[in-house]
């Protein structure tokens, strides 16, 4: 379990998470980067940028 | 004035390509060349033991994960390999071309974007350092000045991001937004297929025409790669270019059947 | 206007090359840098399976034998990696850099030598299938066309024979050339020596002087590649450069420390 | 043993001799190319051009 940056609601990190992965906030739905396994640390996704190279 | 896209995919012909583009410019049609190099740019990859990484966007646009040593080889196959070798055919044939990439005298010039969504492995992801971005501005002034000079630009898509650093962008929106810019009476893209088609596994199955208002409802039978050249053909048609071609550049005189409507026209 | 020839040997820092071409640029000064890319190259050429074979004339001259193979090397570190990314540099220091090989608007153009008389194991051979020559013509308009719209020329040595092939050629040499046809006041060759010594063993040994009457009997001194810079400099001097300056390019300020009379001053 | 293709003289092709190699014709100091080896095939060796790439 870890509490969501913004409205600190419980959000349920699963075993096979992933460094950089995004997750939703259950209760507020923001996006967040899962910046740290160990310890977990979240922070606000980046923006969606569609624009790609070659 | 046409602005031309050739893809770098495998099977695409670059001599018939040029000996077809002299002879058009032999008839005072201006021209600007884009290229692409994909195909070379994997050859190189895996040779040097790192192979493509190609990662997919959270809509489902496809893209090579540009870091940096992944620049380098860009570099190397866009802007040296393939870049110097279409204009070494054009100086064969009595063309008097210039070879350029996008980051030199900011010909080409756009937002970096350094962190992207990606959907990997099912998960959705966050993508660091990679080195691409989007096309925004073109340097019209450079271009002109060579082309009123007697020359053919022909463009690398290595870009400047507005910091000055060197950047990946998608060649198909490099040329729809050089043909804005430009003017252009026509943009036409060509690659390893005939245009594009309903169903990618057979090649009769061409869409001929699309009408220029109806662009993004094709984007279904877009795969891959083919889902940036109607996004790029998009750009172009809002920007004011009156007719997009998409031909085949594994035969004969492909500029030629383009402007005889032998592919996909966007008009 | 100065003509600046930097090499491409290990140790050479760009940065510093950069930086004070920069500083001298946006003090009114009008440049022209060719580059070179030797140790990228080899270290490619290995990477690839295909190591460099060097091969010496029969007076003891020594360049890299450009099959097609290598000369597809040589196209992707010269004009793609080195060139691009020195442009790289200056666009980040607000120079507006144009990358060009010699290749590119036939902006260096020569005569091509396919077979060679080559020294090897002792015996006097002939050497075929080598793309190099030597440069013999210049495309000033299209170099004056650029600096006068305040671009500034980055050129790698890739150029085109008469018949319009991409052909490898000497680097200094063709900085001579330059020089001579843009009535450059100074041609400025670094590399990663302090100038000409009398023994290469001792980096102190640095020769300050040279009269510009007396180049060929210090040819004696050079050994490997610093012959073809003796004979690019008799060349220049020949062609009317009032003065040759080789300096060192591990060091900051290279070029203004060249202007400064640190290194082998030739006038 | 080999003629030479100027003067007809005769040249020694020593047994190490390679393809491609140059060698001289003792009589008439002309430079030959050793264009092939097995038959021996001579030709004139091609101007001395000294002008080198990078």
């Amino acid at each position: 379990m870890a509490a969501c940056i913004v409205c600190e609601g419980n959000i349920d990190i699963p075993e096979d998470t992933e460094e950089g992965e995004i997750i939703e906030c259950p209760e507020c739905g923001i996006e967040l980067e899962v910046v740290s396994i160990d310890p977990i640390e979240l922070a606000p996704a980046p923006k969606e940028e569609e624009d790609w190279g070659e | 004035m046409l602005v031309i896209k050739v893809g770098g995919g495998e099977g695409i012909n670059y001599d018939y390509i040029c000996e077809d583009i002299a002879g058009i410019i032999k008839r005072g049609v201006k021209i600007v060349l884009v290229h692409g190099g994909s195909h070379e740019a994997n050859v190189l990859s895996e040779k040097l033991g790192k192979p493509p990484r190609f990662v997919t966007s959270v809509s489902g646009y496809e893209s090579r994960y540009t870091d940096r040593e992944t620049l380098e080889i860009f570099a190397m196959v866009y802007s040296g390999k393939v870049n110097k070798f279409i204009v070494e055919k054009f100086q064969k044939l009595g063309i008097n071309a210039v070879g350029l990439s996008g980051i030199d005298g900011r010909l080409l010039e756009g937002q970096k974007k350094s962190t992207l969504k990606i959907i990997e492995g099912g998960k959705k992801k966050v993508l660091r350092g990679d080195n691409t971005g989007k096309v925004e501005k073109v340097n019209i002034d450079l271009l002109m000045l060579l082309i009123n000079n007697g020359y053919l630009p022909v463009i690398s898509p290595l870009c400047s991001s507005y910091e000055g650093e060197a950047i990946n962008v998608d060649g198909d929106r490099a040329a729809a937004l050089l043909a804005v810019k430009l003017n252009a009476d026509k943009l036409i893209i060509l690659s390893n297929v005939p245009g594009l088609l309903k169903n990618v596994e057979d090649e009769s199955s061409l869409i001929k025409h699309i009408d220029r208002s109806k662009v993004s409802e094709f984007m279904e039978f877009a795969k891959r790669r083919m889902k940036k050249k109607i996004m790029g053909t998009a750009e172009a048609v809002e920007g004011g270019v009156k007719e997009v071609i998409f031909a085949d550049a594994r035969i004969k005189n492909p500029v030629t059947n383009a402007l005889n409507a032998k592919g996909t026209v966007i008009n």
